[in-house]
């Protein structure tokens, strides 16, 4: 057998935390989006860990989903992020405050 | 959304509360897609909605049952099992002649203060406030109440803020906010109570009876009570919840003030009745000083205020805070007489109130201004409207042998049988009611009229006459002969006033020479 | 035959509300007829009942016809019932009879106003609720007739609205009734409370069986509301203001019937008032004060008939002086007389001012007497009779009330004779003024008044009036003359009046004539010198000369600042305090609340907008802090 | 102290640095394509332990979804925009905002690293069928997908249409707009830093 699900766990929540930090500190929305899917990751790992744990393939099906969703976003993002570079140069995320309450 | 499926046997024949509630509220949504251009339409189709409503109600009275305490003509099915919500609705003696009062007042309302501005909107939303109005008071679901409840702020919202005069816009936005403000807190107690009621039975239900079997500790319940307590203090208003009203009063239409006035307060009174003495019996019995004193308050302050008014609408607005505290008193005195007297109120204030509104509407028509200080002598112009006018300042002044009298006179003697003093302190409110409603008849209607006056201000027309009539008849007739609703409510009145007895283990207060040979102060306290 | 006790307050009552649809259509004189008609018609029924209940005897000379329940509450029953028994026959007799003779002067009086179909409503209005007011059979139904004449009383003084004067004079009665009414209310709340009924037969039944301390609160509390209608100190401010409405009015409301509404409640729970004595002892103080209070500024006015309104005033005090001291007989015997002789007067006052053109000023008449002379036989009847001269009717009712006041204590009596004396004297020093002496009408130039009635802009030429007014003076003159012969007090079979009431009555402490009868002589003799006495003083002094200041102190003028008093410390107050309340409380304190709970949620509102920078970094920093915040509470929620 | 074989141990281990590396390369480097590439790293260290723990087929999608059409887009949309710049790391604009970045990091570390080793995650779980090697694998794995999960299944796809379509709409050139687009073109680079300051 392979190692314990803890470990894998570990693993799962160092790639999150990095996705995380990244995301707050960097401001090139590009590499933001990177980092979010380097969340999704670990999360899918962790899902796999516990699918194989409790033997039930529901966790391997949330994977599933999850994928598909995170294509999703990659490409609204992105969609969002080409129309953004027409109106104006820069692709820092601290340019777009207009959500300023 | 879930299913309506049947689950008991006790639906009646025919489904005349689900009917005279949906009603209109469908035919308010037909009239909203009708064309805007053609006002005639609208009125024809939703006089008709109207009518069919009025007629339902009257039918509904006449069926109803004399002598019975409990719900009748049940309707009863699951509607959200998931959430334990059900289409529950019945009638009783509490709610019969609200919901007549509603069926009433609404195309009185609406026909005797026509807008000319976007009629078809307007009627929409008048005949939805209807079907919410009577969907309130027949929900027996405390969810499904809520719902209605909440949806009669929205067609008054667009009512005021859409045909209001100049400060509409604040005006509206004071009232929506403040009384969405009240309701969230009955949300809040309306969630915890099935939420306790849940842990205790395992069952989610939001059924009224159910939930009051719910054994609450004293302070939970009072909490509670509370809760449900501050959004039915708002809508009625209760001093001092009450500065919305004024406000919205004096800037909302006629018609918007009438149901405002006539009808939405009465959901107050009326939640106070069917949601706290049920639930929360013991916590109502405990703090019924405390509303009794604001009731007290209410009375005597709104009479004050109201004295020193120039506004004729602003006027009616304290009148009315000065009225309901009387339904307020009577609630709370937890006798059959004072509450019996609290529901008869409600009904007189509504059909009163919706006179006056009526009454102020046609003077502004006519002379462009509600100002009292620019009115005077219309009596000797339109002694007909004045003559109208002289009955029902007479029946808001309590005068026997109009309605105003019958309802007062029993709220001040059921609670002077508990609470002596408060009933005393009451009765002033007797004498400030003829001040300031008779001051104000004085400078609107006696002295000698001005040349703007004589030229502008003109006897009352027969379609005019014709909306009031009813209102002038049920004046006089309930004055006169209120024996037919009195048996219709005490019924109900006897078995509210003994749950509530039981609940806090107390015996009804005696009255006549047997009890006062023991106490020789006459029992007071 | 007692059957009819219903026709007697319909009648009025149907022909109001015929008057109310066709009254403008029929127009003058036809609705006035008719009004006329019904008040009289309800004067046959009257009499068809007495006939009927005489048919009976002792305690069954009483018929109650319940037509419904009115107020059917839990334990708490109130009938639509009308009484049919000796006291309020009485009542119904003399209440229907006078007003028919007043309506049929109205039509004449009223000639050529603009509203003369309205009047009559009103009047039929009235008398529908007095007699309702003696003829209920419960304390509710009484309540439901004294607050009808309380409004009809608004409607009819403030009948010449256009005249602020007027319109607040109106306002001013209903408001100073209804404070009084509070107490009525309170006695009925008090009773129900204490017996569980309010009819009449259970109250009194019980009456013994109730707490005294409670019974006494009961009847003070009445009398509380008698003291507003029956105009007793303090609260008879409004009955001199009341004169602002029309002299038939005044001799209607303000003399013959509204006014008495308060001495007949007492007398109606006279048989709790006898189980009650120190309420007894309030009612007489009460009473004795008003009678000289009233009197003494009857003596300074100059208005012919505001003398009027404060003899009135003085006269019920008179009236409750009797109830007081449980001589409810002679209060009865009084109050019936006084409608005779206070009709007689006012509507010969009325008279007067018709043919004066409206003029009420006593200074500026004099000499009336060849010009009208029929008018001044007529006041001088109502001054020999007012003032209590032997054999006029005054003479026979008062001494019964001033004997009832001495078998209680001599003080009382002497200050009953005191205001016998200037009783005579101010009737005198009118009748004197007005029919005496010089012209004085044309010295001074004449300000016009509201010219209301078409004949108001002739030149004035007094003058008696037409058979309409005149028949209903001289027929009360008779009676004013023949009033006492009701209960005459040589022998008991000659006190009519008293066999009659007793089933309707208590048992006073001490019964009436329990003197020994050289006493009563003696007082009757004492009785008589003051009146003419009294009367001769102001003959004296006031049938030569017009002017005396000396006499007239400006403090009687205003009737003591009484009512001065009380407008300047409850109406002003009052107002004051509606002012602050509307523009300070209201908007500052209780809208301020609201206005600072919305203040503060906007300040933390703003607060909060700064934190939401806008900037995507920073929101999703909150995001993962709020993350680890649910972890946290996760992993303690779940023990990790 | 792991417990199992030690070729597992080793690809488990060397699959994770690759993992951390990759990841550290994302957040550190200052090229977007070198972020990009070494999201490719990442994700196929993630596909070696889908393998491992016998979720062949997810790890076949993760080669091909991610690193085939994900990060080939992200590259694509670098290039096309011409972004390849070096971001300035130097600078920190917001105020404490690595400081709070990095205090957040390590509370979002401890607290799931201390969930790992924990047992509130263990408790029994609903199974919809069990996870097995090879094509008995994939077959329960389309069978819950296709079956249990039929709705999401559904409304997922729905939810790629809806992508598709806002993409165009968004992308498309002169249709007034998208909803995030808003005119801001006349602000210069100055303006914007001032914005930034406040």
């Amino acid at each position: 057998m392979t190692v314990s699900v803890s470990w894998y766990v570990i693993l799962g929540a160092i790639l999150f935390t990095i996705g995380v930090v990244g995301l707050l500190v960097r401001r090139n929305v590009l590499i933001m989006l990177m980092c979010i899917e380097l969340m999704l990751n670990a999360s899918n790992l962790t899902f796999v860990s516990f699918a194989r744990q409790h033997q039930d393939v529901g966790g391997q099906a949330d994977v599933f989903f999850v994928l598909v969703v995170a294509a999703a976003e990659v490409v609204v993002g992105l969609a969002i992020i080409v129309s953004i570079f027409r109106k104006r140069l820069g692709a820092t995320a601290d340019d777009l405050s207009s959500m300023k309450g | 959304m879930g299913n309506i499926v049947p689950s008991h046997g006790a639906a009646s024949a025919l489904p005349y509360l689900t009917v005279i509630i949906l009603l209109p509220i469908i035919f308010g949504l037909v009239v909203g897609v009708l064309p805007r251009d053609k006002a005639i339409v609208a009125k024809v189709v939703g006089g008709i909605g109207m009518l069919a409503t009025a007629v339902l109600a009257v039918a509904i009275m006449f069926i109803f049952a004399t002598g019975k305490s409990g719900y009748q003509m049940v309707t009863d099915h699951t509607w959200i099992s998931q959430l334990g919500i059900s289409w529950h609705f019945g009638v009783d003696g509490l709610s019969l002649f609200l919901v007549v009062l509603v069926a009433l007042l609404a195309p009185i309302a609406l026909y005797g203060a026509e807008e000319k501005y976007r009629t078809t909107s307007f009627i929409s939303w008048v005949l939805i406030l209807e079907g919410a109005c009577i969907g309130s008071f027949l929900a027996l679901d405390v969810f499904v109440f809520f719902i209605f409840f909440e949806l009669t702020l929205i067609p008054t919202y667009f009512m005021v803020a859409g045909w209001g005069g100049k400060e509409r816009g604040k005006a509206a936005l004071k009232f929506f906010l403040y009384t969405l403000l009240g309701s969230a807190f009955l949300l809040a107690g309306m969630l915890i109570l099935a939420g306790l009621h849940q842990s205790q039975t395992g069952t989610l239900t939001f059924d009224l009876t159910a939930l009051a079997k719910t054994h609450l500790t004293y302070s939970t319940e009072v909490l509670l009570f509370l809760c449900f307590s501050a959004a039915f203090a708002v809508k009625t208003p209760i001093f001092p919840f009450h500065t919305w009203s004024p406000l919205a009063y004096k800037e909302s239409p006629i018609a918007g003030a009438v149901m405002l006035a006539g009808v939405m307060a009465k959901l107050g009174t009326y939640g106070l009745v069917r949601f706290d003495l049920t639930l929360f019996p013991r916590a109502s019995y405990r703090l019924a000083p405390l509303f009794l004193t604001l009731g007290v308050i209410g009375i005597i302050y709104g009479a004050v205020v109201a004295a020193w008014q120039k506004d004729f609408k602003r006027l009616v607005a304290f009148s009315s805070l000065s009225h309901l505290g009387f339904v307020v008193l009577g609630i709370f005195a937890f006798t059959v007489q004072g509450l019996t007297g609290g529901i008869l109120q409600m009904f007189n204030h509504g059909i009163v109130t919706a006179a006056m509104f009526l009454l102020i509407g046609m003077i502004t028509k006519r002379t462009g201004s509600w100002q009292i200080s620019s009115l005077g002598g219309i009596q000797r112009v339109a002694p007909v409207l004045a003559g109208i006018m002289m009955v029902v300042v007479l029946a808001g002044l309590g005068l026997p042998g109009l309605n105003g009298f019958i309802g007062e006179f029993l709220i001040l003697t059921g609670t002077f049988l508990i609470h002596r003093w408060w009933a005393v302190a009451a009765a002033g409110g007797v004498i400030l009611s003829a001040v300031y409603l008779l001051w104000a008849y004085q400078r609107a209607f006696h002295g000698t009229p001005d040349e703007g006056i004589v030229s502008k201000m003109k006897e009352i027309n027969f379609k005019e006459s014709m909306i009031l009539a009813p209102l002038i008849a049920l004046i006089v007739l309930i004055g006169v002969f209120p024996a037919p609703m009195l048996d219709r409510i005490t019924p109900t009145v006897n078995s509210i006033v003994a749950h509530v007895d039981s609940a806090n283990h107390v015996s009804p207060p005696s009255t006549g020479a047997k009890s006062t040979l023991s106490s020789s102060n006459g029992g007071g306290k | 035959m007692e059957h009819a006790v219903i026709f007697i307050p319909i009648i009025p009552l149907v022909s109001a509300l015929f008057l109310i649809s066709f009254g403008k259509k029929l127009g003058e004189p036809l609705s006035g007829w008719i009004a006329t008609l019904a008040v009289g018609g309800s004067f046959v029924a009257s009499v068809i009942t007495w006939i009927g209940v005489l048919g009976s005897h002792g305690i069954d000379r009483t018929f109650i016809q319940h037509l419904f329940t009115w107020l059917p509450v839990g334990s708490f029953q109130v009938q639509m019932a009308f009484q049919a028994d000796p006291l309020s026959v009485t009542m119904a007799l003399f209440v229907s009879g006078v007003s028919t003779l007043i309506h049929l002067y109205s039509i004449e009086y009223m000639h050529g106003d603009k509203d003369f179909p309205k009047f009559f409503i009103y009047l039929n209005l009235f008398v529908a609720s007095m007699l309702i007011l003696v003829l209920g059979a419960n304390l509710l139904i009484t309540f439901l007739g004294w607050e009808g004449v309380g409004v009809c009383s608004y409607f009819l003084i403030s009948f010449w609205f256009e005249r602020p004067k007027a319109a607040t004079a109106g306002k001013k009665a209903m408001i100073v009734n209804r404070i009084a009414d509070v107490g009525f209310l309170m006695a009925m709340f008090l009773a129900f409370q204490s017996i569980g009924s309010l009819n009449y037969s259970n109250l009194i039944s019980a009456a013994p069986h109730i707490s005294h301390t409670t019974l006494t609160a009961i009847v003070v509390l009445a009398f509380v509301g008698a003291m507003g209608k029956s105009a007793q100190f303090p609260l008879f401010g409004w009955l001199a203001d009341a004169m602002e409405g029309p002299t038939p009015v005044s001799a209607l409301i303000h003399a013959a019937t509204m006014v008495t509404a308060g001495v007949f409640l007492m007398v109606r729970l006279s048989p709790l008032l006898a189980l009650a004595p120190g309420a007894a002892h309030f009612i007489t103080i009460i009473g004795i004060i008003t009678a000289f209070v009233a009197a003494a500024a009857g003596t300074s006015q100059n208005d012919i008939k505001k003398v009027l309104a404060y003899s009135t005033v003085s006269q019920l005090g008179y009236m409750f002086i009797g109830v007081g001291s449980g001589a409810y007989v002679a209060a009865i015997f009084l109050m019936v007389t006084h409608a005779f002789y206070k009709a007689l007067l006012f509507l010969s006052a009325g008279s007067v001012i018709h043919g004066m053109n409206d003029e009420q000023d006593l200074k500026a008449m004099g000499a009336l007497r060849a010009l009208m002379p029929m008018t001044a036989l007529a006041f001088f009847v109502g001054w020999m009779a007012i003032a209590g001269v032997p054999p006029f009717a005054g003479f026979f009712s008062k001494g019964d009330v001033l004997l009832g006041a001495y078998q209680q204590n001599i003080f009382i009596w002497l200050a009953g004779v005191i205001t016998a004396g200037l009783t005579s004297y101010y009737m005198g020093r009118e009748f004197c003024l007005a029919f005496l002496g010089k012209r004085r009408w044309e010295e001074k130039p004449k300000v016009k008044k509201a010219a209301r009635s078409s004949h108001a802009a002739k030149e004035v030429h007094p003058h008696d009036p037409g058979f309409k007014m005149l028949g209903p003076i001289l027929l009360l003159a008779g009676l004013a003359v023949i009033g006492g012969l009701l209960n005459l007090p040589f022998a008991s079979s000659l006190k009519v009046l008293e066999h009659w009431l007793a089933p309707s009555l208590g048992i006073a402490p001490t019964p009436l004539h329990a003197a020994s009868s050289s006493v009563q002589w003696v007082l009757a003799v004492v009785d008589a010198i003051v009146a003419l006495g009294g009367g001769y003083i102001a003959f004296a002094i006031w049938s030569k000369k017009s002017k005396h200041p000396e006499l007239e102190p400006v403090f009687l003028q205003s009737a003591w600042y009484i009512d001065a008093t009380g407008n300047a410390v409850v109406a002003k107050s009052g107002t004051r305090l509606a002012e602050i309340s509307a523009d300070v409380i209201e908007p500052v304190v209780i809208d301020g609340a609201v206005v600072g709970v919305v203040n503060i949620a906007k300040f933390v509102g703003v607060g909060l907008h700064k934190i939401a920078s806008g900037f995507v970094r920073r929101e999703a920093l909150v995001i993962a802090g709020g993350t680890v915040i649910l972890l946290l509470a996760v992993g303690i929620r779940g023990g990790w | 102290m792991i417990g199992a074989s030690f070729p597992d141990e080793l690809t488990f281990f060397l699959a994770a640095i690759i993992c951390v590396i990759g990841a550290l390369g994302v957040v550190l480097t200052k090229h977007p394509v070198r972020a990009a590439l070494s999201l490719v790293m990442t994700l196929f260290g993630v596909a070696v332990l889908f393998v491992e723990q016998q979720a062949d087929f997810l790890a076949a999608v993760q080669v091909i979804v991610y690193a085939g059409a994900i990060v080939v887009l992200f590259l694509f949309v670098i290039m096309l925009l011409g972004v390849d710049k070096v971001e300035a790391m130097a600078k920190e604009p917001l105020i404490g905002q690595r400081i709070a970045a990095l205090l957040v990091g390590l509370g979002v570390l401890a607290l799931i690293g201390v969930s790992g080793w924990g047992h509130w995650y263990s408790g029994s779980m609903s199974v919809v069928g069990s996870t097995s090697l090879g094509s008995a694998g994939i077959r329960s794995l389309a069978e819950a997908t296709f079956t249990t999960y039929l709705l999401p299944f559904e409304v997922t796809s729905i939810l790629l249409i809806i992508v598709v379509m806002g993409a165009v709409v968004l992308v498309r050139r002169g249709g007034g707009g998208g909803p995030g687009a808003i005119d801001k073109a006349s602000l210069s680079d100055e303006d914007l830093e001032s914005e930034e300051a406040q």
